[in-house]
């Protein structure tokens, strides 16, 4: 590959949000529209690597520049299909955000601006493989999600932006200070070097010889930093109990900025442990597996519950979030827990992983959707979104709640839509592999179906409230903006193929790694 | 008196001959031929007489450097008395230069000659290693400068302080005697060397102490240490600046060289140690007392002080410490580190007397708060007490910093035993920063009263203050030439 | 080359004041071209020494009788922090544009401090580095007693006698040191070279250490630095955050360090737990770190927080020191640098750009002005340095710290995590005053429109353009300064640190 | 799977949304479910070869449950559309059990004939409730079959074709294929069993459904007499007639591609060519299964007649027959086996009750837990900062104040008193000597 498509992907929104700061300052629509346009652009991008890139090989579009050899820094960037997936889903769902973020008028310049730098992290952070680059993009792409809660949020949102990054950043903090330990032990701080080494073995002597910690086994310091990267990540997905930044945000942020986090950012944490802590910690994880695994069933048992508790849509959607996100860290933690690598035990992992991906790609696809609905429900009930404030809209915006039926479904997981092959998958992987998780956390399912029923029967079906007896239905234009989400969620629920195979030979390498 | 003719002495002294000749020839014009021009006319005359003697007398130092060791030290002329006395008459010169515009009195003849005959004392008084000559030269230097501090008729301080500085003179003048007399009744010899070859072998008996002590305790009064400190403070403030000047800077040059002779060749043998824990007795503890006790004290005094003089005063103890730690130390270097501590010490302190006296003849007072606004009032004036307050604080690269230093590294190399007593004053230092930098934050940071217009400085004055304060920097900016000297000097005998 | 710096300055303090008084806009001017002129300079003798390995400039005998000489070199950390000074003293006077009461009087002693500080960076003579330590100190107290704000003449007073009683530290080390050595020699390279006694480094060390770092911020010896910092106008506390508590920690790394090595061995039996100087020092330097960025957490004075910041990140600087390890020190010498060009950027944010408008520095007061309306220029800036500030990666601020937290994982790991938890509460302050001070929510309170506070003038963006695009570049491309900083490290002069504990 | 029995119960919400969007939703969304289960077939089926891994197992389990379950409930039910439903949750059961006991070709052969008969009958109930003045419930109908011929044949066929009537209907080629293979399946032969009972519940209440509907008096008129306004049941127009003929025709013909004799789709499936071999029936044990089901499908039909069909039901109030016989067991499956009571009883408020929990573990254990930290740190930072003015400066300024009063004192001595000054002379000349000479002694 001569031209470094990569970086050009990652520079381009940073120009985009330059021209848009430049050029927006008059008009807001004129900087919507560029900002829709710009991020067009970089999806056409993605999906160009999308077709070049070679579902059978492994990491592609490489590039490699020295940075700062005194410790291990390198400029280096590449793809493989986790990676193509993720910028797949953050090219999808940034326009999206962008059409979904109409009511933005103040200063939408910059908020536009701030999107585009927001997709520019995500971008770097999904193509870098070295930590140093990496963790630049990591911490940069929150400050613009902060500043767009906090410039652009609801009332609570100095708190919540607040919370949100500090929360974040001490997650961040301790992954950094972990890894400063791991560059020390190494010298190295490239992530496939890295995975090298911990599958070689060589990863935790390594660790264990060079930090000589008073009176700590070799297995307490890798556990140790394990901690400290995990956590990082954890904040980051979030697991519960390190999720309470997440509704508080999600509820505060503009909608569109929320389609964002859940979206898109959210998912950093997951390839996180996809992509940085399965293959260095396989060891840590496949010793600390139990806690883990309950860890992940409480994040979807109780994100589910909670969700159920809630009465703000928004908040409900937050935590049903959480929930989704914490069948990926089942599948991921079963995948990563189990040593042994017949193929049996591959092929299950392999079903758990790509279950993940899936699931990240639809999560983000269907939550993203659905903030995008109540955004135009709150344009049409002004500001309003609790769960009882609605009532029989079924009958005056038939459209619409059709259409948020289905997204609806999709993200409770009724077969053919797409959220149902990725859960399926990780329930089918997990399994074998721990019953008794997938027994409990199919509770997990039961809830968010109870949760997300209640939603459509409060909102949509049930005697009209007269309130929005004169509520409009879709436009034409909404219509045209959301059919594509809509038909994707068909289109993937049908053929999930279309991912599956740009993805397979990456899960199954790592499906493999994992076991050694 | 064996082979040695009076012409002999005569051509010995003849620096000193110049001076007292000047004098003479002041008063004599003074006298007779200016008894109707204006006091100005007067000073200048006689300014310039003196001016001229003492340029004459330090020439003659210059150009034929003598070098004789008369019987029993009555008269001990060599490298170091010469360079002594050529900063002595250069101080004087300084002196004499800065009083031609004040106005504090009518009888200038008699003011320049007394200057005069102090400094012919101060010379006698460094050039000598016997005591009696030493004993009769503090004498005439003493009876002087009392005269010298109460000159200012109109003024009731000058005439208290010029009590108070002779009263105590009296005393300590006759401890003195006491101490030298019981030298010469356990030695009789009455020349520093005899004394130290007759009392060396016995080592330290108690009259050998009473003795030591007291003649420390002359010498104290003279430097101004604690405790014998007391006349300074009002001698500083009461006397007229010219006076003042004299008494801060070329009687404390002369007393110091001329104590460090008699403690380290009258008392060689007896030196003792002040070590940390390691203490014996002899004049190194003694001085080692007295010079702990004058940091401590002047520094902490002069805080508390409102007027500059008086904090000049507090100082001037201070600085006495700082300079009893070369005696304590009593090597060669630490003589040499002594000499050129007290030359630019002198130095200094005439520049800052220069500048109270052009201040005062301004605002009539010496009051700190007189200072307030002064840049605005006399840039250049300010720059030089800037120079003279910070050198004197030990602020590089002016030459009080390296006074201090190489006192310090002197002292040390002498023997860590003193690390104490150099850590101390180091700190004390570090102290008196606090009150120089309270007056010159009257002078730059303060705002100047609205009445105050620009401050007239003489131009004469300003000159000289100027080149004080270039001498300053040089001196600290290239200390090497002048060290040089003093170390020639000093290894020289 | 290099030794322009230093002639540049003190050439400018001399034509400075035998300007008029009136001659206002000349001074100013004539103070830009000096930091400019010796900026300028830098670069040259950078270009002249690019490796980073110790070159003379000058050397020539000054008193012979004492061994002392007038001997400047450079290396790779001097050069480096002559870079700062230049990029410092460049932003302080455009920063200080708006200084119109004795303005001449004010840039002369600005550039008299730069002068002694460029002659410390520079002198490789224990004497001369001594002198011109000395002479830095006395503009300080002037700068700020006269044009300072808040307690200035506490502040000032406060600053000098701290400072003083640190150089009397020093000054006794120094000497002690010269009198032990009897090598009759002031060099640093030679002083280097004598093993002195170990018992006399045992005191020697922390003496002149301590002394050095006092005027670095060590805790507890640090309250000057808030204090002066807000005390002192825009200029001077760029300056002495950027570059005069620089001097310390040079000073500890050049003096203390090089000359008493082993006055960091272990002392052979422990007390509170502490078995040597360097664990006594290393954790000191951590309580700053936390508890520095704590006191700043909890500050109402916009400028407070930000001196109280440098406190922590100078505590960065000291750790680093002690981990000897060389990239721990690598990472020191740069978060010098750092540090340096980003409390400079705070501190105008602050002192010139908020202050000198709204003339309050109460964060309750500041909120509803909504600053981040009416002076978006100035929230910009403040959003990025604090970014920079925080060690978000991206800015030098990350790449320093990284390094330092390197070598202390490796020295002394369980200071680690506390140093994180200063990192996070770094992040915490940071944002809060950003919060407070720009984007507080719509409160009561006096709401002043944009038109009410003047704009941002064209030097301030000037200023802050420079000192951002440093944080950054060093960020990007810190490889530039480690080329200088590690040679330096590996130089003679630190043998006997290698010799010593260094690992 | 539960989320699908659960959804065509009118009462939950998912039903009304279904019955909103369009009516071939469940047929279209729970066909989508068992394609995908077929889709990724091979990944469940790998490992142990034999088709019985864990999730294959899984799959057939809760696919025969189901289809028993489900049928088991249509049989009490008397709304039209809501049997269809229920039989529709049950053949999705069926083939679920397909997939798992005999592979994708079974069950998805299954997923095509019940596409389309199930489409026809859902039509056929369209055509009928149209009819009827959108009445829904089938004690209200009866004797339609005369005025609606079309529909009532083509309904007929689809029945038929659901229960699997033998040999010509596409439903009881497919039906079979499954039981076939749950009966060679080695795991267990309950499914196959279960198979039967549901094939046998499905034949009963299709026939019943027939009977109340098409046969029989007409009961139409008891509840709002239609023919006051001379709306008499009619035919529905050609573009309803038309598919459901095209459909019935389908359901009669798709047998042809599935029979052992020429099973193209299969091969179709697997890739294989397709050949015709009458010999096939003869291979182990596909007659015996094939006559089982056949009679089977009989008894039911046959129960149901003689239920149903015998003597016609004359009024909409009258009881159900099996009511008559057994009202505990009809009422508990009219109330569709308590399900929703059940959730309502235990899930649902275990739910609620779980939900109450997590909020509150929320809201104040975890949320608390961060408040707790941020505010300690907090408290510390107040800590410092009160030592830093408190102990620090103030030793600083207190220090400076002690050296200060110091030197005021100190310049006290300096009383300016003549007559002091010999005092002190004297009293340092004492310690002066006192000093050397006791030090001399030492």
């Amino acid at each position: 590959m001569t031209m470094p498509l990569l970086s050009i992907l990652t520079a381009l929104p940073i120009f985009g949000a330059l021209i848009v700061f430049a050029a927006g300052r008059r008009d807001a629509q004129l900087a919507r529209r560029l900002a829709l346009v710009l991020s067009l652009v970089s999806l056409a991008l993605v999906l160009y690597l999308w077709h070049a890139f070679d579902p059978a090989g492994l990491l592609q579009f490489q590039e490699r520049h020295a940075w700062i050899p005194s410790f291990g820094a390198e400029y280096r960037l590449g793809i493989d299909g986790l990676g193509l997936l993720m910028l797949l889903l953050s090219a999808i769902v940034v326009p999206m955000s962008i059409a979904a973020s109409a009511q933005i008028t103040e200063r939408a310049h910059l908020y536009f601006a701030l999107v585009l730098l927001l997709q520019a992290g995500l971008f770097g952070t999904f193509t870098a493989l070295n930590f140093f680059h990496w963790f630049i993009f990591w911490e940069l792409s929150l400050i613009p999600a902060f500043f767009l809660i906090k410039l652009w949020g609801g009332p609570k949102r100095s708190a919540a932006a607040t919370q949100f990054f500090v929360y974040t950043m001490v997650g961040s903090v301790a992954l950094l200070l972990a890894f400063l330990a791991i560059s020390l032990s190494t010298g190295k701080l490239d992530f496939l070097e890295l995975a090298d080494l911990a599958r070689a073995g060589q990863l935790l002597p390594a660790m264990a010889g060079k930090l000589a910690l008073h009176a700590m086994t070799a297995r307490q310091i890798g556990l140790l930093i394990f901690a400290g990267a995990f956590l990082g990540f954890a904040v980051k997905v979030p697991l519960i109990p390190f999720h309470t930044w997440l509704p508080t945000a999600y509820e505060e942020a503009p909608t569109g900025t929320t389609m964002l986090l859940t979206g898109a950012m959210s998912k950093m944490g997951v390839y996180g442990f996809l992509r940085i802590l399965m293959p260095i910690f396989a060891e840590e994880m496949r010793w600390m597996r139990t806690p883990l695994l309950w860890l992940a069933i409480a994040t979807v048992v109780m994100g589910a519950s909670a969700a159920f508790a809630q009465r703000d849509l928004k908040r409900i959607l937050a935590y049903s979030s959480i929930n989704h996100l914490g069948y990926c860290m089942l599948g991921i933690f079963a995948a990563a827990g189990f040593a042994g690598n017949d193929p049996a035990a591959v092929m299950e992992k392999a079903a758990a992983l790509d279950g993940v991906f899936l699931q990240m790609l639809n999560h983000g696809l269907t939550a993203a959707t659905l903030f995008w609905f109540v955004a135009m429900l709150e344009k049409r009930s002004d500001g309003l979104r609790g769960l009882n404030d609605f009532g029989g809209l079924r009958q005056i915006v038939p459209v619409m709640c059709g259409l948020m039926g289905i997204a609806l479904f999709s993200s409770l997981g009724l077969p053919g839509l797409n959220g149902f092959v990725g859960e399926f998958l990780i329930f089918k992987g997990v399994f074998p592999l721990a019953p008794w998780a997938a027994a409990i956390a199919v509770l997990g399912l039961l809830v968010t179906a109870i949760v997300i029923l209640t939603i459509l029967q409060r909102v949509f079906s049930g005697p009209l409230n007269p309130k929005w007896s004169a509520m409009a239905d879709l436009t034409v234009g909404e219509r045209i903006a959301v059919a594509p989400a809509i038909a994707l969620m068909f289109v993937l629920g049908i053929y999930p193929q279309l991912i599956l195979g740009a993805i397979n030979g990456t899960v199954v390498q790592m499906a493999k790694y994992l076991g050694q | 008196m064996t082979g040695t003719g009076y012409a002999e002495i005569l051509r010995l002294v003849m620096p000193e001959t110049i001076v007292v000749i000047a004098a003479f020839l002041v008063l004599a014009v003074d006298r007779f031929f200016l008894t109707q021009a204006g006091t100005r006319v007067r000073f200048t005359v006689a300014a310039a007489i003196a001016v001229v003697g003492c340029g004459g007398s330090l020439a003659r130092l210059w150009m034929a450097p003598q070098h004789a060791f008369l019987t029993e030290g009555m008269l001990v002329v060599d490298p170091l008395s010469n360079l002594v006395q050529a900063a002595l008459l250069i101080l004087t010169i300084l002196a004499v230069l800065l009083a031609v515009e004040s106005r504090f009195t009518e009888h200038v003849g008699e003011y320049v000659l007394l200057m005069l005959m102090a400094t012919a004392a101060m010379m006698f008084l460094v050039s000598s290693e016997n005591v009696l000559v030493i004993f009769l030269s503090l004498e005439l230097l003493s009876l002087s400068l009392y005269v010298l501090t109460a000159f200012s008729k109109s003024s009731i301080q000058s005439a208290e302080a010029g009590v108070k500085y002779f009263l105590f003179g009296g005393m300590s003048a006759a401890f003195m005697l006491f101490g030298l007399s019981l030298l010469y009744g356990l030695s009789g010899s009455i020349s520093l060397s005899g004394i130290a070859s007759a009392i060396g072998p016995h080592g330290l008996d108690p009259m050998l102490m009473v003795a030591l002590v007291m003649t420390v305790i002359g010498f104290g009064f003279k430097v101004a240490a604690v405790p014998f400190h007391l006349w300074a403070p009002d001698a500083y403030q009461g006397a007229p600046a010219p006076s003042a000047s004299l008494i801060a800077a070329g009687s404390k040059v002369a007393s110091f060289v001329i104590f460090a002779k008699v403690l380290m060749i009258g008392f060689a043998g007896a030196e003792g140690s002040a070590a940390w824990r390691a203490y014996a007795a002899g004049y190194v503890p003694v001085v080692a007392v007295v010079a702990a006790a004058s940091m401590v004290l002047g520094n902490l005094a002069a805080i508390a002080q409102s007027s500059l003089r008086r904090l000049l005063a507090y100082s001037a103890m201070a600085h006495a410490g700082y300079m009893l730690l070369a005696l304590a130390a009593h090597t060669s270097e630490s003589v040499a580190s002594l000499i050129y501590y007290v030359f630019t010490y002198g130095l200094t302190t005439v520049g800052a007397f220069g500048v109270v006296a052009a201040v005062e003849t301004e605002t009539g007072s010496d009051k700190l708060s007189d200072f307030n606004g002064l840049s605005r009032r006399a840039p250049l004036l300010s720059l030089c007490t800037l120079v003279f307050l910070l050198s004197l604080a030990g602020i590089p690269p002016l030459a009080g910093f390296f006074g201090k230093f190489f006192l310090f590294a002197a002292a040390l190399q002498s023997g860590m035993g003193l690390l104490w007593l150099v850590i101390l004053a180091i700190a004390m230092s570090a102290v008196s920063l606090y009150y120089y930098l309270r007056v010159l934050k009257g002078i730059y940071v303060a705002d100047p009263p609205a009445s105050a217009g620009p401050l007239r400085v003489p131009p004469l004055n300003l000159t000289v203050l100027c080149l004080i304060a270039l001498a300053v920097v040089l001196l600290g900016a290239a200390p090497g030439w002048l060290l040089r000297l003093i170390e020639n000097a000093v290894s020289a005998r | 080359m290099l030794a322009w710096t230093i002639y540049i300055s003190f050439l400018g303090v001399a034509v400075q004041m035998l300007l008029p008084g009136k001659a206002v806009r000349a001074s100013r001017a004539l103070a830009l071209l000096t930091a400019a002129g010796s900026f300028a300079a830098t670069l040259a003798g950078w270009a002249r020494h690019p490796g980073g390995e110790l070159a003379t400039i000058v050397r020539v005998p000054w008193i012979p009788s004492l061994g002392i000489e007038y001997h400047l070199a450079a290396d790779g950390i001097s050069i480096t922090l002559l870079l700062l000074t230049g990029l410092v003293a460049i932003a302080g006077v455009l920063f200080s544009w708006n200084i119109d009461h004795r303005t001449k009087e004010f840039f002369a002693f600005y550039l008299a401090l730069i002068g002694g500080v460029y002659g410390v960076f520079l002198s490789f003579d224990v004497f001369l580095l001594f002198v011109f330590y000395e002479i830095a100190i006395i503009p300080k107290y002037f700068l700020i007693a006269t044009w300072g704000s808040t307690r200035r003449e506490y502040g000032a007073m406060k600053l000098a006698i701290y400072s003083f009683v640190g150089s009397a530290m020093v000054l006794v080390g120094v000497i002690a040191a010269y009198v032990v050595a009897g090598a009759h020699t002031m060099n640093l390279l030679e002083l280097s070279k004598v093993a002195f006694p170990v018992h006399f480094q045992m005191w020697a060390f922390p003496l002149v250490f301590v002394g050095f770092a006092i005027l670095a911020g060590l805790w507890p010896f640090h309250t000057w630095a808030p204090t002066g910092h807000v005390a002192a106008p825009t200029g001077a506390s760029m300056l002495l955050a950027g570059v005069v508590m620089k001097l310390g920690a040079y000073g500890c790394l050049r003096v203390a360090m090089a000359l008493f090595p082993r006055g960091m061995d272990p002392w052979g039996f422990r007390v509170l737990g502490f078995g040597s100087w360097r664990g006594v020092f290393a954790l000191l330097a951590l309580i700053g770190i936390v508890y520095g960025a704590m006191v700043a957490l909890v500050q109402k004075d916009f400028k407070f927080v930000i001196g109280y910041s440098s406190v922590s990140h100078m505590g960065f600087v000291l750790l680093g020191l002690m981990t000897l390890r060389q990239i721990g020190m690598a990472g020191a010498v740069l978060q010098m640098f750092s540090h340096g060009v980003i409390a400079g950027l705070l501190f105008a944010v602050v002192g010139r750009m908020v202050y000198d408008r709204t003339h309050t520095r109460d964060l309750d007061e500041l909120g509803p002005m909504r600053l981040g309306k009416t002076l978006p220029f100035a929230a910009t800036v403040f959003v990025l340095a604090g970014m920079a500030s925080m060690g978000l990666p991206g800015f030098s601020g990350f790449v320093a710290e990284l390094q330092v937290l390197m070598g202390a994982w490796q020295a002394f790991w369980p200071l680690v995590p506390c140093a994180g938890l200063g990192i996070v509460v770094g992040i915490a302050y940071t944002w809060r005053a950003m919060q407070k001070a720009f984007f507080a929510d719509a409160g009561e309170g006096r709401a002043i429109a944009a038109h009410a506070l003047p704009p941002i003038t064209l030097p301030e963006e000037a200023g802050a353009a420079i000192l951002l695009a440093a944080s950054i570049a060093a960020g990007l491309f810190p490889q530039v300064l480690l080329k200088l900083i590690l040679p330096a490290l590996n130089s003679p002069l630190f043998d006997g640190l290698r010799r010593g504990s260094w690992q | 799977m539960e989320m699908i029995s659960a959804s065509p119960t009118a009462a939950s919400p998912a039903a009304t949304a279904i019955e909103n969007s369009t009516k071939i939703t469940p047929v279209k969304a729970s066909g989508c479910g068992v394609f995908l289960v077929a889709r990724v077939f091979p990944l469940m089926s790998t490992g142990s070869g034999a088709g019985a891994t864990t999730a294959l197992q899984v799959v057939t389990w809760v696919g025969g449950i189901t289809a028993v379950f489900a049928a088991s409930i249509a049989v009490a039910q008397s709304d039209i559309k809501r049997i269809l439903a229920y039989s529709t949750v049950s053949q999705l059961g069926y083939m679920m059990m397909g997939l798992g006991v005999g592979g994708v070709s079974v069950g998805m052969f299954h997923l095509i004939t019940h596409a389309f008969f199930k489409a026809l009958l859902f039509l056929g109930a369209g055509s009928v409730i149209h009819a009827c003045h959108e009445e829904q419930d089938i004690r209200r109908m009866g004797g339609l079959g005369k005025y609606l011929p079309i529909t009532f044949a083509t309904y007929a066929i689809g029945m038929l074709a659901l229960c699997g009537f033998p040999l010509f209907f596409s439903g009881f080629w497919s039906k079979d294929e499954i039981l076939h293979s749950a009966h060679l399946w080695q795991v267990s032969q309950v499914p196959f069993y279960l198979g039967i009972v549901g094939a046998l519940l499905t034949a009963f209440y299709m026939t019943r459904q027939v009977c109340y509907v098409f046969l029989g008096p007409e009961r139409l008129g008891k509840k709002h007499d239609a023919y006051a306004h001379g709306a008499a049941p009619h035919e529905s127009p050609a573009t309803m007639a038309v598919p459901l003929m095209l459909l019935a025709a389908c359901a009669v013909l798709l047998s042809l591609i599935g029979t052992p004799a020429w099973p193209w789709f299969h091969a179709f499936l697997t890739g294989e060519p397709a050949t015709v071999d009458f010999a096939r029936f003869t291979e182990g044990g596909i007659v015996p299964v094939m006559v089982t089901s056949s009679l089977i499908v009989f008894l039911g039909l046959g129960l149901g007649w003689w239920l149903y069909g015998r003597k016609p039901v004359e009024d909409a109030t009258a009881p159900d027959a099996l009511e008559r016989m057994q009202p505990a067991v009809f009422r508990v499956f009219q109330n569709r086996l308590y399900v929703d009571e059940l959730y309502a009883a235990t899930v649902i408020r275990f739910q609620a009750w779980a939900a109450r929990v997590c909020d509150f573990l929320d809201r104040w254990v975890w949320n608390g837990a961060v408040q707790v930290v941020s505010y300690m740190v907090l408290g510390l930072s107040w800590l410092s900062r009160l030592t830093d003015t408190g102990v620090v400066n103030f030793g600083f300024d207190k220090g400076c104040g002690g050296v200060t009063l110091g030197s005021r004192v100190v310049a006290r001595l300096q009383s300016g008193q003549a007559q002091s000054y010999l005092r002190i002379l004297g009293i340092a000349f004492t310690i002066l000597v006192l000093l050397l000479i006791w030090s001399s002694r030492g």
